[in-house]
């Protein structure tokens, strides 16, 4: 079987990637795509911890179902906002939106 | 399971309930808001009678003295901000219903977080805070520095959850609990395992995140700015008070036996947030920007006597935060008045501000000199509470840079003042306050000016919460 | 179970692999399918695990919901997410140095970490049992969950809705 | 007694306060009080001096001023003995005399009752100087007459000339004044005490090293120096002619002047035991009347050519003391004070009645100012030193004492500063009151009465005080007196030189027989040098504006751009920072989550360097 | 001692009160509003002289003594006490208060100095409260309140120079303030300092005092409150926030701020350096020693150089507060009682001085030295009374000054005879300085400008436009000049400072009387290194 730190370590990689599109991507859907990654890699987590720690524990897996549900609404909300700003400044580009800075 | 701990959550729901069914409802936008103001009046004033402790879901929910004085902290928050949004609404009416709904959902977040004793509650009161944020800092839709605060703060916001789940993850894989307890309990026995190290520094950032510590402050400038006055008010307080609520609850609970080495790492970013803090406010040329950063180097005193972790510590930081806000919702009191006579946030808008109302004059002195730290104001006294602990703990570094960033405040605070104050203004037509205005201002100076005189009953009363709280 | 592993392992190439393509894409509707990849991956991951509940609410919830509203908004967007526009910011040395710190730092934790057991141990949880575990311990999340997403709601639709007034 | 010590300050006081705050309008009542006020001094003075001559003896009273601890308490009191007594009178007798001549000097003057109230200031402080009978309490007198001198200087403050005349008076006198302050420290310092007669004792039981006397003494004499013009801070004398002539006679001839001799002469005892201060003083002294009578050779403002004959005068007294001459020195101070002051007031005659201070621009005034010019011929001849005047009497003792007690050259040049003086009064007497008429603007007339009394009186002093100078040394030095030298040949011979120089003078002056222009062009280069004073005000002006106001300068820059610059570069460099610093803040949302990620980086190095 | 009436307190209260009730006074109830202040800074300096009057100047230690527990948790009461030095202090304090209103009660006349600016409510207001913590610093027994009245009397000199101020205004304050709230912070971190090694766990100056720290402690925490405290008290090199702030500020609030103010410095090291610190104090004594020299020549040197009256009168006010600081560092019985009537006799000459400067700024509306003179023919009552301010700063006996600078001088000489010296040239320079000015301004010739272009009238606009352009400048024509002798309301304030500076020059025993036995005491406690 496949060991626990393997997957964990596939899993971090995943949340590397995660943040390397949030930090990177200049579409801000991409960033939103990004962060959906991120949140992935940690309910995959929760899920191999579940499966490794005490099968019979089903706190992480319940957990990762909230997750699931906070990411749809944060995901709904973040779209919203997204076009928001799109109506605003008639672009999504991250470095469009900075009329605030310093 | 005794749900009768959460009678405050569930009045709270009511009301957020009954707005919205109000706001479906009736036509009149003004029923609405009232209902708003006096419901969240009687949520406060029914915090300050339900002191009942306990645990509830088997730990998930705990009821102590800090989260009742968080929770009060909380609702008076809420109660002063609607009444502070009320001229704000009058404008922008539209959406009455919707964010009264946003602002108490935010704060039934900032409830349950202050009483949360499991991670999964944690999260979800934690994005029910987050979430209504993010609508809320784009709620003027048409305005675009709004649209951006919202979107901005939502990016980040985002990221940060992501990075508390994935500590949260590791954490829970350390431990094998999701109870603060449990995991309490597993990371006191035998070695701390590498990952958990991990977990909580990503759980740290994600929470200094919320908090405003330098370097993960940077949102809080461009939110508060773009943001509603109201709004950035309600955040500046609410929020700021709710990460710090739930750090000290984790970091004396859940991670209770890593005191020694957060505490300095506290010590580090509590240091580095004063510095950015302070220095940063200094050429600001926005109102809401500034008191962004000057709510920043205020975190940074807080972090403070969190890094001593103990009774006097973590009772200053409660003393310093409820100072904090009072001092800083007469201040952004003040600014939403001001900006929406002037329609402006820049600071130069305040020029003159002494002659077209000493009140609001008077009020915005005394709360910057507050903030700063002058004796006899309520700032004062957190400050001297978090220098005393600081002392004795051993982190005279500490207090030597926050007494010399101290100056540095006050040194901004008065380029305010001097606007205030000293240079005049062609517009010298009275400003006139409504009673709701009236009504908020004088609440928070009266907490300004009150508690700074008599700080005693305040600081015994958290002391003894804090001193519970700990064993 | 042999294989089983190199089922989680293709899965889990396929994952990443996709989710490489999600960040790096000129193209944001590829970005979008990427990313659909990636989470069925993960989809199969739980399934493989015996997480069959979670499994099916991933593939309804993620890909269902929240991946189609993705794309949505990119088609809408579609204009301006064309390929010959940079994809990506001017940091990206320092965002590539910062994700690989993060890896290496959560690697390096993983490694020295002192597992109680080293295997995964799948297990099928159904629907009815996760249902019972949100219920009988979890029912202030769960009521908190509700009052978050009717703020959301409340939320995304005041944000969405037209801006007749003003 | 000492009730009639204590009426005598009280008077002048009382007087000064009076005019101030209640005559201040009434110009007649304000005079009536002053002068009234200082007769009544003097009457006292009287009566304490003959009550002394009667019985000679020392009287001292004492009271607390302010303490602080044991061992440092500050007394004032009086000290009333003959050396004292005969001051008293000098002062109040000059005082009075010029009083009354004010009355007609100054009528109609503007600041009249301001003129009478600062001098009966004058009158009380330098009475109370002379009484002193600690040096503390003698500081403070002594400063109090530096300020009344200031104010009479100023007089005619609307004058830049007599505004900036009264400060160079006043900052002058008071470097000299720092010596005397430190003196004071010192001495109280080592000994504990203020007191005249308790030094004198301690020094006496040896308690004090020579070494420490002489450091003292030399500062008592630098505060004297100050005061009493001589080399090198005599500068500030000619200037203060600026002021009333009465003024002049009054403070810058009779009196105050003569503090300092007067200090010396208290302090006497010191300068004895220590020695090498006598010396400085004598060579002091010999040098400045030297060198101011030289001075007063070529100048042409009458006021002047006294002022520096004062100067000259004060020397010659400073010599006496210095070579050992205590009463020939103390006695030349009150044969001085009359004869000069007569001079002063006769000049002030005259230029009342010219209006003008050049010499040049008088002439052959005997005629119609009869008394004026006798009396100032009477005072000419005193201070030329001429049998049978009092000038003779003093001065001659200075001289013999000199020459005896060894210092040949400062006899031959108090011998010169004889010659000196002979010819420069002979000179002025010519020309202002013998040589033709010259038409100036004022129309020459003898002085009312209330003038030309006092000159009188004055005159009549000057001629016979000089009976006195045997009883006199007998008085003042009690049982010690004795020990001086007589002669005749020293008198004959410096008398002779006096003459010899009147009829030079007479001769260029008078009869013209020897052109002063031809004379001045020959020695162009001396004339030069004295006529512009040996240009020891250049040389201070040098000193005060070139170093003084350059250091000064440069302390003000210093403090502008170092010290309060580098206050002003923290300042900036904090908002440098800050601006820099706020070029992070970029607004770019990836930006900011790139700080979060990094921030997440360095917190877990940091909590690796700390586990 | 039973209850008797707190007067302490009702000084405090006096003031306090009256700040607040002016307050509530409608803005435009001028006279009301003067009178209001008149009356609360009157019964300050009559309850401050009551107290002067009842105390026993035969017991030492201290007296009037009242404690109120207030932070029982952090060892904080309300604790009052006055000793000798306190005395003099508050004594001071109430003169140049109550002066101080008469003279702005007179600016703020219409076209006034302050008169122009207007807003009297805010400026008495602010004006009062600072007096109150003045006072409270006086008479403060726990190192808290001190504290807090200190700050009390600081921060409302920003509002103060910065509204009703003239010249570069806004930088000055704000430079004045933050020079002072560092100075702050260093005391704050050297009264904490205090509380957590003495392990007592209170702010009680009785109890502290009675404990006896280390000498490591004192070393390291002696310089600390020092310079927290020099800093107000002008101590070189961190003086230059007084010459721009003092230049800058009303007459009303110069004359508090250089005639009290700066003691507040100089009475914080003498209660809190020395008295808590001795060993610490004897350690670094000669060190700062050599900075009050410094300040006195330095500043009587830069003072000579100044075109701006009010900056040789802020740079006279460094030099002689370096006198007083001399007076500290002695460390004798001598040289403190010089500090302290020192302390008592510059807070009164500079007042006088200050009020001065206000008047003749408010004939001349220039304070360039240069563009003055002759004014004596115009004001004779303001010449004589610059005289004696003049006369009593170079130390002329018979004024307060001398008193105090031949104390100070005394004394220092047995600690440090060649530093005495140096101090004695420094009263020198003084002379050069002062008779400078007081000729410049007052004698000579009467100045052009006041003689052509007297008549003319403007309005106030015109005015404050011409002469905003003026300030600094030399060139300048036709601007009003109400010239003229010293109004009555002038004259009282100025002769009451003119009588008190005379009263304790001919009888200075008056007050040391009550200083000389707090002065042992301390001196006591010291040990006395010199």
């Amino acid at each position: 079987m496949i060991t626990v730190k393997e997957l964990l370590i596939i899993n971090s990689l995943l949340f590397a990637i995660g943040i390397y599109g949030v930090l990177t991507r200049r579409n801000t859907i991409g960033i939103l795509m990004s962060v959906e990654l991120i949140f992935n890699s940690a309910c995959l987590n929760f899920v191999v911890f579940t499966r490794a720690l005490n099968p019979t524990l089903l706190s992480g897996e319940v957990f990762v179902l909230f997750i699931i549900a906070v990411a749809a609404a944060e995901a709904a909300v973040g779209l919203a906002l997204l076009f928001n700003i799109y109506r605003s400044f008639k672009d999504i580009a991250t470095d469009r939106y900075n009329l605030m800075r310093g | 399971m005794d749900i009768s701990l959460l009678k405050l959550e569930l009045i709270l729901s009511g009301l957020i309930g009954l707005i919205f069914v109000l706001d479906l409802l009736s036509g009149s936008k003004k029923i609405v808001r009232y209902a708003a103001v006096a419901g969240s009046l009687g949520v406060f004033i029914a915090s300050l009678f339900i002191r009942q402790t306990g645990d509830a879901f088997a730990g998930a929910f705990i009821s102590d003295g800090l989260s009742l004085i968080f929770k009060s902290l909380f609702l008076l928050n809420a109660f002063i901000v609607s009444m502070l949004s009320l001229g704000f609404l009058e404008k922008n009416g539209r959406y009455t219903g919707e964010y009264f709904t946003l602002i108490f959902s935010s704060t039934l977040g900032m409830l349950l977080l202050a009483s949360s004793g499991e991670l999964i509650t944690f999260y979800i009161a934690l994005e029910l805070l987050s979430i209504s944020s993010y609508v809320l800092s784009a709620f003027q839709k048409s305005e675009q520095k709004s649209s951006e605060a919202g979107m901005k703060y939502m990016l980040l916001g985002a990221l940060a959850s992501g990075m508390l789940l994935f500590g949260m993850s590791l954490v829970f894989g350390a431990t094998g609990s999701l109870k603060f307890s449990g995991i309490a309990a597993s990371l006191s026995s035998g070695s701390v395992p590498p990952i958990a190290y991990a977990g909580i520094v990503l759980i740290v950032v994600a929470m200094s995140f919320k908090i405003a510590a330098v370097p993960f402050h940077m949102w809080v400038p461009d939110v508060y700015e773009g943001a509603p006055s109201p709004v950035a008010a309600f955040f500046s307080v609410g929020t700021k008070m709710a990460g710090f609520a739930v750090l000290m609850r984790l970091f004396l609970t859940a991670f209770g036996n890593l005191r020694s080495e957060w505490g300095i790492l506290m010590a580090v970013l509590s240091a580095a947030t004063i510095i950015i803090g302070n220095l940063l406010a200094i050429p600001q040329t926005n109102i809401k920007r500034f008191m962004g950063y000057s709510s920043i180097a205020q975190a940074g005193f807080v972090l403070i006597g969190l890094a001593m972790a103990t009774v006097t510590g973590l009772a200053s930081s409660v003393f310093y935060l409820a100072g904090y806000l009072f001092a800083n919702l007469t201040a952004f009191g003040v600014i939403i008045i001001v900006g929406s006579r002037v329609e402006g946030d820049n600071i130069d808008d305040y020029s003159g501000l002494a002659k077209r109302s000493p009140f609001l004059s008077l009020a915005l002195l005394i709360s910057l000199m507050s903030l700063g730290g002058v004796p006899p104001l309520v700032g004062f006294f957190g400050k001297l509470y978090i220098f005393v602990g600081a002392f004795e703990n051993g982190f005279a570094w500490l207090v030597a840079l926050g007494v010399l960033m101290s100056v540095v405040s006050i040194y901004y605070y008065l380029m305010v003042l001097k606007r205030v104050y000293i240079v005049p203004s062609p517009d010298t037509s009275p400003i006139k306050l409504t009673f709701w205005e009236k009504a908020s201002l004088s609440i928070c100076l009266a907490g300004t000016l009150g508690f700074g005189l008599l700080p005693l009953p305040l600081f015994n009363e958290i002391l003894s919460s804090v001193r519970i709280f700990l064993q | 179970m042999m294989i089983d592993k190199y089922i989680i392992y293709f899965f889990s190439a396929a994952m990443i692999i996709s989710a490489l393509g999600v960040v790096t894409a000129r193209n944001m509707f590829h970005s979008g399918l990427l990313l659909g990849v990636s989470l069925l991956s993960v989809a199969g991951i739980y399934l493989l695990m015996g997480a069959e509940f979670l499994a099916a609410v991933q593939v309804l919830v993620y890909i269902g919901g929240i991946l189609i509203l993705i794309l949505f908004a990119v088609m809408l967007t579609h204009k301006i997410c064309d390929k010959s526009i940079a994809q990506t910011n001017k940091q990206k040395f320092w965002s590539l140095a910062a994700s690989l710190a993060v890896f290496a730092i959560l690697t390096a934790s993983i490694i020295k970490t002192q597992f109680a057991s080293n295997t995964i141990t799948p297990r099928v949880v159904s629907a009815a049992e996760a249902g019972l575990e949100i219920f009988s311990g979890n029912i202030l999340p769960f009521e908190a969950v509700s009052v978050l997403l009717l703020a959301a709601l409340v939320g995304a639709i005041m944000m969405a809705g037209r801006e007749n007034e003003k | 007694m000492l009730r009639l010590a204590e009426l005598i300050l009280i008077f002048p006081i009382v007087s000064f306060l009076a005019i101030t705050f209640l005559t201040r309008k009434s110009e007649k009542l304000s005079s009536a009080v002053s002068i009234s006020a200082i007769f009544l001094s003097l009457v006292s003075s009287l009566l304490i001096f003959f009550s002394l001559s009667q019985a000679p003896g020392s009287f001292e009273f004492k009271m607390p001023w302010f303490a602080t601890i044991s061992g440092f308490s500050v007394e004032l009191g009086f000290l009333v003995n003959p050396l004292s007594s005969v001051m008293l009178l000098v002062v109040t007798g000059v005082s009075f005399l010029v009083q009354v001549y004010s009355l007609g000097y100054m009528k109609g003057d503007e600041g009249y009752t301001k003129y009478y109230s600062f001098i009966s200031l004058f009158s009380f402080s330098m009475l109370g100087l002379v009484l002193a009978n600690n040096l503390l309490q003698m500081y403070i007198f002594w400063e109090l007459v530096g300020l009344c001198s200031y104010l009479l200087i100023g007089h005619w403050y609307s004058k830049p000339s007599a505004a900036n005349a009264a400060k160079k008076a006043f900052i002058v006198t008071r470097f000299g004044d720092f010596g005397f302050l430190v003196a004071i420290i010192l001495i109280s310092f080592k000994t504990g005490t203020f007191n005249f007669l308790q030094i004198e004792q301690l020094i006496k039981a040896g308690a004090l090293s020579q070494q420490l006397v002489t450091v003292v003494a030399l500062l008592l004499f630098a505060g004297a120096a100050g005061k009493s013009a001589q080399f090198p801070l005599h500068i500030w004398l000619p200037d203060a002619m600026e002021g009333p002539t009465p003024v002049s006679a009054l403070i810058h001839a009779a009196t105050m002047v003569a503090a300092g001799v007067y200090l010396v002469a208290r302090t006497y005892y010191l300068f004895v035991f220590s020695g090498t201060a006598l010396e400085v003083i004598a060579v002091i002294g010999a040098f400045t009347a030297f060198f101011a009578g030289s001075i007063a050779l070529v100048q042409n403002d009458i006021k002047r050519v006294l002022a520096y004959s004062t100067v000259s005068q004060l020397g010659y007294m400073m010599l006496g003391l210095g070579v050992g001459g205590f009463t020939a020195g103390y006695f030349h101070l009150i044969t001085h004070a009359s004869f000069k002051a007569l001079l002063f007031l006769g000049a002030g005659s005259v230029i009342h009645a010219m209006h003008t201070n050049d010499i040049w621009e008088m002439g052959g005034l005997f005629k119609k100012m009869k008394v004026t010019a006798l009396t100032f011929l009477v005072g000419s001849l005193a201070l030329s030193g001429l049998f049978p005047t009092s000038g003779f009497f003093s001065k001659d003792a200075i001289l013999i004492q000199a020459y005896h007690s060894g210092h040949t050259a400062l006899f031959v040049m108090g011998l010169l500063t004889a010659a000196f003086t002979a010819f420069y009064m002979a000179r002025v007497f010519f020309v202002v009151f013998l040589s033709k008429e010259r038409s100036a603007g004022g129309h020459p007339h003898e002085s009312p009465a209330v003038m030309t009394v006092p000159l009188v009186i004055l005159a009549l002093f000057a001629l016979g005080l000089g009976y006195y100078t045997g009883p006199f040394g007998s008085f003042v030095l009690g049982s010690e007196a004795g020990g001086e030298h007589h002669g005749l040949l020293i008198p004959l011979v410096s008398n002779a030189l006096a003459l010899l120089s009147m009829l030079a003078a007479w001769a260029i002056y008078h009869k013209e027989l020897i052109s002063s222009d031809a004379l001045a062009a020959r020695f162009s280069w001396p004339y030069k040098i004295l006529k512009n004073k040996y240009y020891v005000d250049e040389f201070y002006a040098f000193c005060v504006n070139r170093i003084l106001f350059n250091v000064s300068r440069l302390a003000n820059w210093f403090d502008r751009n170092i010290v309060d610059g580098s206050v002003d570069g923290v300042f900036r460099l904090t908002r440098f920072t800050a601006v820099v610093l706020r070029g992070l803040q970029t607004g770019l949302v990836q930006n900011y989550a790139l700080g979060i990620v990094g921030g997440m980086v360095a917190v877990w190095i940091l909590l690796r360097i700390l586990r | 001692m039973i209850m008797e009436f707190p007067y302490l307190s009702a000084i405090l209260a006096s003031s306090l009160l009256g700040g607040l009730a002016i307050m509530l006074i409608p803005d435009h109830k001028h006279s009301l509003i003067k009178l209001v202040a008149g009356i609360s800074s009157f019964i300050s300096l009559a309850l401050s002289l009551v107290v002067f009057y009842l105390f026993d100047a035969s017991k030492p230690g201290f007296q009037f003594l009242e404690k109120l527990p207030w932070l029982p948790s952090l060892g904080i009461s309300y604790q009052l006490g006055i000793d000798g030095i306190g005395l003099a202090m508050l004594l001071l304090t109430g003169i140049v208060i109550f002066t101080g209103v008469l003279i702005s009660a007179h600016e703020f006349k219409e076209g006034g100095l302050l008169g122009r600016v207007g807003r009297p409510r805010e400026f008495f207001a602010m004006l009062l409260i600072l007096v109150t913590g003045v006072f409270g610093v006086f008479v403060s027994l726990d190192l808290f309140f001190l504290f807090l009245f200190y700050e009390i009397a600081v921060l409302p000199m920003y509002l103060l120079i910065g509204i009703w101020g003239t010249g570069k205004k806004e930088y000055s304050a704000m430079k004045l303030t933050l020079y002072l709230m560092l100075g702050s912070a260093f005391i704050l971190l050297g009264i904490l300092a205090l509380y957590f090694t003495s392990g007592l766990g209170t702010f009680d100056w009785f109890a502290l005092s009675n404990y006896s720290f280390s000498e490591r402690f004192q070393t390291i925490f002696f310089p600390i409150v020092f310079v927290g405290f020099g800093i107000l008290a002008g101590l070189w090199p961190f003086h230059t926030w007084s010459p721009d702030g003092h230049a800058s500020a009303p007459s009303a609030v110069s004359m508090l701020h250089a005639g009290v103010l700066m003691k507040l410095g100089a009475f914080g090291i003498i209660r809190v350096a020395l008295a808590l610190m001795p060993y610490g104090a004897k350690f670094w004594a000669p060190y700062f020693a050599v900075l009050t020299i410094v300040n006195i020549v330095y500043g009587a040197l830069v003072a000579m150089n100044q075109k701006d009256l009010k900056y040789v009168i802020a740079y006279s006010s460094v030099s002689h507060m370096g006198i007083v600081l001399l007076g500290i560092t002695s460390l004798n019985v001598i040289s403190l009682d010089g500090a302290v009537f020192q302390m008592f006799a510059h807070g009164v000459m500079t007042a006088l001085f200050f009020a001065l400067v206000g008047a003749v700024y408010g004939r001349t509306h220039t304070r360039v030295i240069a563009d003055m003179g002759g004014l004596a023919k115009l004001s004779p009552f303001l010449a004589v009374a610059f005289a004696i301010g003049g006369l009593a700063s170079l130390g002329l006996p018979g004024t307060s000054g001398f008193v105090a600078e031949f104390l100070v001088l005394v004394g220092a000489f047995r600690a440090y005879p060649l530093l005495a010296v140096g101090a004695a040239t420094g009263v020198v320079i003084t002379a050069i300085y002062v008779l400078r000015v007081l000729q410049k301004i007052f004698f000579g010739e009467l100045n052009a400008h006041y003689v052509t272009e007297g008549s003319q009238a403007q309005t106030a606009d015109e005015f404050s436009a011409r002469h905003l352009q003026k300030v600094g400048s030399s060139g300048h024509h036709g601007f009003p000049v109400a010239m003229g002798d010293a109004t009555t309301a002038e004259k009282i304030p100025m002769a009451i400072l003119i009588l008190v500076i005379i009263t304790m020059g001919v009888w200075p025993s008056l007050l040391l009387r009550v200083v000389n036995p707090a002065v042992i005491e301390l001196v006591g406690r010291i040990g006395g290194l010199f």
